[in-house]
């Protein structure tokens, strides 16, 4: 009987999310004999995925992956699968310490937090000047532990002011008109960070649209193929992400590792990720992958292709 | 013209209805009738409630489509397939149920459907007003076709539904019922409006539960029972007791049966009571056993009164005593307690759940009486339901099938009867027989009676005079929301009524 | 006592009902809907083999409960001729009160008293602008729908309310066995708190809206709001007490909910007021007032509970299950309609 | 003036610029014409989907399904355009009209020949055109550099210091306007839903005008996924989600009854850009993003408070010294519900 493991996202249709479980299924194919269960809500809720964590405890799935939409609050129907003997791991958007064996952080949060902060301090002269970061939904545990490491780093960029913080929701035309709202109130803002690709997205459409390209920047974190349009008009010199085809990949093989008793993934243990090498898990559980790669007019095009 | 010449000269039919037969789930309600209309003639059409008469109408119109027989006009088959190809065809009718849109205008309810177009085919909005303007006019109606329907009284309405029925080139005009919300004031005016659309030459189809007006408007008649033609002819050649017969299949002797029953002591005493904007300082006595008739114009107030009584609207000022007790009456439960009951005017709107069963209506207002603690006990609301229906003798296929499939007549019992399982003091029965067939009424007037000679007081609002005269033991007159006078039985006479009711000296 | 009516002839004798009982039940909606529910289990059971299993089946019931609870009361108020689309942001502002309780350190009953009052505050809010001001209760129940989850967000920001009580947990997550007197049957150790809270309250509510005076006045209110006023029925009280036993129920299921997630965030049961809504209608409650019933409510929410779980035990994508549900909804609503039809063609 | 735009309407204009003036004193410039063609620019989109909402509202039924038909009619001419650039982009407007003609005509069948209530029928087309949409694309996002230039700067190319998109909106405020009240379908709509009966009795097939009102406010969501997608240069399933009651929001702060028959054009462009000034204004003025929601819906309480105010029976005014300061209000002219 094949291993079954449930890659668990915050909603289907995404691309950031289509691209991992194409690495999950890399891996797949790469052990043999696993089952990738590709499956998310139709909405980012915590209820939703509950509902979906409960149809892979029912099928007996071995393991389970899992983007939360919140952190708290799918704990406990983990817990419940964890206690029928599933393993359980988070990654990209991580789950509360006892919901889960260990988190795979894409990268870890300081670096994905420093990245920002020196892609803002890139698009300003001298790295000196205002910036505003837009963000998604303000309940979406990645965003709002990327916004505190920035915050927390601030400092090391003397002369980057956070101007403020807007929530667009993920929406593009919230987001869309949030930006709007930061150009026109905040006429200093040089630089708007987005961690999110619809942020980044909208945000550059409405800096185009001000006629505003080359007087204000847009970066963030996006995926290559739904970012080029943005790299092309100007509106973005840079952005960040990691690979989350490698992400997807990572999450697929650290389960799978779990489930064969390879390892017991506690804190110190060191886990085989395949072509990926082997990863390392830190304390509360946690484990990063590489630093997010830098996409610009130069190589974008060729990683659209990708994902 | 007279009636014989008219006839001779026309002897052929304008519009000839042949064998027609509708069907709906459960009722036939024609059965191959036929009809024939004739230029320059009104005829009355004659039936029981639930006859097929309005029904007849809507397949007339276009609105129904007959499961048999033909449609001939000036001697052509024809056939509509709505209610615009009859339009086409120069029909036209003012239907038994409120046809108007509140939020339009005047002239756009005149139009609704023929609205005239300009060369792009837009609506040609200052021809319409200027068309509805004239029409207007032509029938002395005091409306501006600016105005919105909402803003109209009932009779500006019924001058509306008037014109929009004369705004087509119409060669027959229907009339449904058109005097059964009118009072005497409008119906001279609406009868001179008819005249003159007999001298254009116009076939008049009119529909009315009223003997003295059929007889005053119409040269010819048919009469429907249960849905089949039972007879046709000349007015002037029938007497009215050979057309109840026809009708009813029985003769009815007592449409005013009003019996004298002793009258007690005061049981309901109003002083000044009045309303911001209805009506102003109405004062009255009421006693056991007595019949009072409320008798004015239609929108003289008096509604607007009763329901005061019953607590749906709140007066302004003025004092009511129940059996020499002061009481205040903020809701009708509050008048249901004291004993006070209303029986409204639109009855399919105010008075009965058409949807829920006919025992449910009857228990609906006293639950208390069915339910032990709050809960429901069913055979309880059966036996209830039962008891009344009996002696109200209710004509139903089950005490469980939806109020809405009863007659109108049969309706106003579930209404009366609902309020005699609360055992009142005091009944309101506001325009009681408005609509109902003349067997029905008489039943109504016996059953009123009966009332009163049990010991209950009535108050009866009604705009019909021979029923103020047949059935009140005193009179109260309304007048633009004020009381025009309080006559006895023994000082009455019809003009005493209306002249107090116009105002005219 | 004689009448003029009765003199003349004997009264006519009218049955109380037309057709039989058995007759009754074989056309009614709830055995339509049983007959789904019943062919939708069998085709769950024979689709995957996971679901016949006691604890899988009692997890499924998650996907229903909490939704039913107040899809039962907001079938009362849909009977009544109303609507309130605020009940999931009803949710959230109970749920982020007894968050900001719990954090101040009050222990489980007072979060439960605390979820409830809101909930009936809440409720309140809306009856008063809809019974007391008669404005159409779809328009203000859109507006509190903004304004209850907003004020949440006022509360809560990009925060999370966590730390409940550990007994806290027990209204969404704990079974019955937990406690000594429930029976120790085998078989019956799956049965869940909100399972238990499902029943009692059909069975409350169905009593309530089938078995009393108050269950009556809904159903006249509804039907014809003037009638019912006019036969002495507190229309507008009867609106308002719908309102506030809808915000009782989006409290409950507030309870129950946070406590199932051990956490609050403001978006949390988004969506939800429209999915209580879709099981009363698939219920039979027609959307136009005036009819419907609880066991058709109950019946409604199992099949939409055994449709999700079926499907995602067969790893469908919810936005593929939401189609299957609109599907149904539409295919259950029309079949009785274009039957009714058919038969009315054919000559009886 | 008084005859163009009723009391209503005019109260709500007096608000809209209120509110606009309060606003720019929080944040100068919010009220220069070029922030304020922005305004209408963003708010283009509510008001033509508003536009066909009321079209559904004032036959007494609702449409729940403009935002999935727009989701779904987005992706599809998105997906169209990124698979055959070719394709003129005419034919793309044609075709997304055409498509969302489609969709809305699937809701008006099931209302007019099976009869299912508007609001179930919605409600399941809701769940079922966006899911549609998700099997179309398989959950795939349509992103800018897979769709042509003139497909997405057509809408932006400013006319007159005012973006094609707006020109668009008063384009379809224009033809709605005309065929609302100079048309007999336009008329139509108010009849069926001011009163059925009535309606079938003067002729007028309600039904079918119920068909033709879902067709209308299809094709309008349809024009409007094109405009969306090509305005936010990115398609994906989830677009627009929750747009269905910021509609429904609109006519009622404009005052177009969800009971049916009254309602103007002016109403529901007021109505939607009442809300298109406050959702471009909270972002401006400095009020904490967190509170947006709850003073959004706060405003709608209180526009539908202000709108029933206006609302209510007068009563008839039987005693004469009432009856005569009514008619002063009664005698100035009223166009119908036109205007
Ligand atoms: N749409 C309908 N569906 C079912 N039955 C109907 C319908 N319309 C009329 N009927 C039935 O057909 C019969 C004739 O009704 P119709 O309205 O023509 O009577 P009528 O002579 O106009 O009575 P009234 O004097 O009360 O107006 C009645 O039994 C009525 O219940
Ligand atoms: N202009 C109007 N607008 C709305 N409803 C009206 C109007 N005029 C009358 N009505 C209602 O229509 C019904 C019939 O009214 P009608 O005027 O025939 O009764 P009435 O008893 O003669 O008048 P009133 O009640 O004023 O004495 C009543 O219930 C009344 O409330
Ligand atoms: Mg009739
Ligand atoms: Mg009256």
């Amino acid at each position: 009987e094949n291993i079954k493991i449930g890659l668990v996202v915050k909603s289907l249709g995404n691309g950031f999310f289509e691209a991992a479980n194409k690495g999950a299924q890399e891996a797949a194919k790469e052990l043999g004999g696993v089952d990738i269960i590709y499956t998310g809500p139709t909405t980012t809720t915590a209820e939703g995925q509950i509902e979906v964590i409960n149809a892979l405890i029912a099928q007996k799935v071995d393991a389970i992956a899992i983007s939360a939409n919140d952190p708290d609050a799918v704990a406990p129907a983990l817990k419940k699968a964890a206690q029928r003997g599933i393993k359980v791991i988070s990654w990209d958007s991580g789950v509360n310490k006892d919901g889960r064996i260990l988190h795979l952080n894409p990268s870890s949060n300081e670096l994905i937090g420093n990245m920002c902060l020196k892609l803002a301090a890139d698009h300003l002269p001298d790295g000196k000047g205002d910036f505003a970061i837009l963000s998604a939904t303000s309940t979406s545990t990645n965003q709002n532990t990327w916004i505190a490491e920035m915050k927390k780093q601030l400092p090391k960029y003397p002369g980057l002011n956070l101007v403020t913080t807007v929530y667009g929701d993920d929406l593009a035309d919230k987001s869309y008109r949030e930006a709007q709202g930061l150009l026109s109130s905040r006429p200093n803002v040089k630089v708007i960070v987005a961690p999110t690709t619809v942020g980044v997205l909208a945000a550059s459409q409405a800096v185009k649209d001000a006629g505003k390209i080359g007087q204000v920047y847009v970066t963030g974190l996006g995926l290559p193929s739904e970012m080029a349009g943005a790299v092309h008009s100007g509106a973005t010199k840079q952005f960040a992400i990691w690979n989350p085809i490698d992400l997807g990949y990572s999450a697929a093989q650290i389960a799978y590792r779990l489930v064969k008793k390879e390892t017991d993934g506690k804190p110190g243990s060191e886990i085989n990720v395949g072509r990926m090498g082997k990863i390392k898990v830190g304390e509360n559980g946690e484990a990063a992958m590489a630093d997010p790669f830098v996409y610009d007019a130069k190589n974008v095009d060729e990683f659209a292709k990708i994902f | 013209m007279s009636v014989a010449q008219a006839i001779a000269q026309n002897s052929t039919p304008l519009l000839e209805m042949r064998g027609i037969s509708k069907s709906f789930p459960g009722v036939k309600a024609l059965d191959s009738v036929d009809i024939a209309l004739y230029p320059g003639t009104v005829t009355a059409l004659i039936g029981e409630n639930g006859a097929g008469k309005s029904t007849l109408v809507k397949i007339l119109t276009g609105i129904y489509q007959p499961d048999g027989g033909e449609i001939i006009v000036e001697g052509e088959p024809v056939h509509f397939a709505s209610a615009e190809a009859a339009i086409r065809n120069g029909i036209t009718a003012i239907h038994q149920e409120t046809v108007l849109f509140d939020e339009l205008s005047v002239a756009e309810n005149i139009f609704l459907g023929h609205a005239p177009r300009n060369r792009l085919g837009l609506i040609n909005w200052g021809g319409m007003n200027a068309r509805a303007a004239a029409l207007l006019t032509s029938i002395d109606a005091p409306v501006s076709p600016y105005m919105r329907l909402k803003d109209l009284s009932i009779a500006q309405r019924h001058l509306v539904a008037i014109a929009r029925a004369l705004s087509v080139e119409a060669r027959v005009v229907i009339m449904d019922e058109p005097t059964a919300a009118l009072s005497y004031k409008e119906v001279e005016d609406l009868f001179r409006i008819i005249e003159r659309l007999k001298r254009q030459g116009k076939a008049i189809l009119f529909i009315s539960h009223k003997f003295d007006e059929v007889y005053q408007i119409a040269e010819r008649f048919a009469v429907f029972r249960d849905g089949r033609s039972i007879g046709a002819g000349l007015l002037a050649q029938t007497s009215q007791d050979e057309i109840v017969r026809m009708m009813v299949g029985r003769s009815v002797d007592h449409v005013f049966p009003k019996f004298d029953v002793a009258i007690g002591n005061t049981v309901l005493k109003v002083s000044g009571y009045s309303h911001p904007t209805e009506f102003n300082d109405i004062s009255f006595e009421l006693r056991r056993g007595e019949i009072l008739g409320l008798y004015g114009l239609v929108g003289a107030g008096r509604s607007e009164f009763c329901q005061s009584l019953f607590g749906i609207t709140h007066p302004s000022a003025g004092s009511l005593e129940l059996e020499g007790r002061l009481i205040e009456i903020r809701s009708p439960a509050d008048a249901v307690a004291a004993g006070i009951v209303y029986v409204p005017e639109e009855r399919s709107r105010h008075g009965v759940v058409l949807q829920m069963p006919i025992f449910q209506n009857f228990t609906m207002a006293t639950l208390g009486r069915t339910t032990r603690a709050g809960f429901l006990r069913e055979a309880e609301e059966f036996a209830l339901a039962r008891r009344y229906a009996e002696r109200l003798d209710l004509r139903a296929a089950a005490l469980s099938v939806p109020v809405g499939t009863l007659s109108g007549g049969n309706q106003q019992k579930v209404v009366i009867g609902k309020w005699l399982a609360a055992r009142p003091k005091v009944i309101i029965l506001d325009e009681p027989t408005k609509g109902i067939d003349i067997g029905s009424k008489a039943a109504v007037h016996a059953f009123m009676s009966e009332l009163a000679g049990e010991g209950l007081s009535v108050l009866m609002v009604s705009s019909e005079l021979p029923e103020v005269l047949g059935m009140s033991d005193r009179v109260l007159v309304m007048r633009e929301g004020r009381m025009a006078g309080i006559w006895k039985r023994e000082e009455l006479d019809a003009e005493t009524l209306v002249r107090a009711a116009t105002g005219n000296p | 006592m004689s009448t003029l009516a009765a003199e003349k002839r004997p009264p006519r004798h009218i049955p109380d009902k037309l057709s039989t009982p058995a007759g009754r039940l074989l056309g009614s909606w709830e055995t339509l809907l049983a007959a789904v529910a019943i062919a939708i289990f069998t085709a769950n059971s024979l689709a995957s083999p996971h679901f016949l299993d006691p604890w899988n089946l009692s997890d499924a019931t998650y996907n229903f409960t909490e939704k039913a609870m107040i899809a039962f009361a907001m079938t009362l108020l849909i009977i009544s001729g109303e609507i309130d689309l605020s009940v999931a942001a009803i949710i959230a502002l109970a749920s982020t009160a007894m968050g900001a309780a719990a954090q101040a350190g009050f222990q489980t009953p007072a979060l439960v008293g605390i979820g409830l009052s809101v909930g009936l505050l809440c409720g309140a809010f809306n009856g008063l602008l809809v019974a007391r001001f008669g404005l159409p209760s779809i328009v203000v129940t859109i507006g509190t729908m903004s304004l209850f989850r907003g004020i949440a967000q006022i509360v809560l920001g990009d925060q999370a309310y966590g730390g409940y009580p550990s007994s806290f947990a027990w209204f969404g997550q704990g079974y019955m066995s937990d406690f000594p007197w429930w029976p120790t049957i085998p078989g019956f150790e799956v049965v869940t708190f909100e399972m238990v809270a499902f029943v009692v309250f059909a069975l409350l509510f169905g009593i309530l809206l089938h078995r009393t005076t108050f269950g009556r006045w809904i159903y006249a209110i509804g039907n014809n709001a003037f009638a019912a006023q006019f036969s002495g029925i507190p229309v507008q009280r009867t609106k308002f007490i719908l309102f506030l036993l809808t915000g009782l129920m989006s409290g409950v299921a507030a309870v129950c909910l946070t406590s199932r997630l051990g956490s609050t965030r403001h978006t949390i049961a988004v969506g939800w007021e429209l999915e209580a809504i879709t099981m009363a209608v698939l219920g039979g409650v027609s959307i136009l007032g005036g009819s419907g019933s609880i066991p058709g409510v109950v019946l409604a929410a199992i099949v939409m509970g055994l449709v999700t779980f079926g499907l995602g035990l067969l790893n469908v994508p919810g936005i593929i299950m939401s189609i299957f549900i609109g599907l149904l909804l539409i295919v259950v609503i029309a079949l009785p309609i274009v039957v009714r039809r058919i038969r009315s063609r054919t000559p009886a | 003036m008084s005859r163009i735009l009723k009391y209503r309407e005019l109260l709500l204009l007096v608000i809209n610029l209120v509110l606009i003036a309060a606003f720019s004193t929080r944040a100068p410039g919010f009220a220069s014409p070029k922030s304020l063609a922005n305004i209408f620019n963003d708010t283009s989109i509510l008001i033509i989907l508003a536009l066909g909402q009321m079209a559904v509202l004032l036959t007494r039924s609702i449409d729940l399904s403009v935002a999935a038909n727009l989701s779904f009619t987005g992706m599809a001419v998105a997906m169209l355009n990124s698979a055959h650039p070719e394709v003129p982009l005419p034919l793309l407007i044609a075709a997304a009209l055409g498509i969302g003609a489609g969709l809305g005509a699937i809701n008006g069948f099931m209302v007019w020949k099976i009869g299912i209530p508007a609001i179930v029928a919605t409600l399941g087309t809701l769940t079922i055109y966006r899911g549609m949409a998700f099997v179309l694309s398989g959950g795939a996002w349509v992103n800018q550099t897979q769709m042509t230039q003139a497909f997405l700067n057509t809408p932006r190319m400013p006319v007159l210091g005012l973006p094609l998109l707006g020109w668009t909106a008063i384009l379809v405020i224009a033809i709605i306007a005309i065929v609302f009240t100079r048309t007999i379908f336009g008329r139509s709509l108010y009849a069926a839903g001011g009163n059925p009966t009535a309606a079938l009795y003067a002729g007028v097939d309600v039904g079918r005008t119920k068909f033709f009102a879902f067709m209308l406010s299809g094709a309008l969501s349809g024009l409007c996924g094109y405009l969306w997608v090509s305005r936010y240069a990115v398609a994906y399933v989830d677009i627009a989600a929750g747009f269905e009651l910021d509609t429904v929001a609109a006519c009622v702060i404009g005052g177009i009854s969800t009971l049916g028959g009254i309602g103007s054009v002016g109403g529901a462009v007021l109505g939607a850009l009442f809300l298109g000034v406050i959702k471009n204004a909270l972002p401006v003025i400095e009020i904490s993003p967190f509170w947006q929601m709850a003073i959004s819906g706060l405003v709608i309480i209180i526009a539908v408070l202000l709108n029933a105010r206006q609302d209510r029976r007068k009563g008839r005014l039987i005693l004469r010294d009432a009856a005569k300061s009514r008619s002063v209000r009664v005698a100035t002219p009223v166009e119908g519900a036109a205007a």
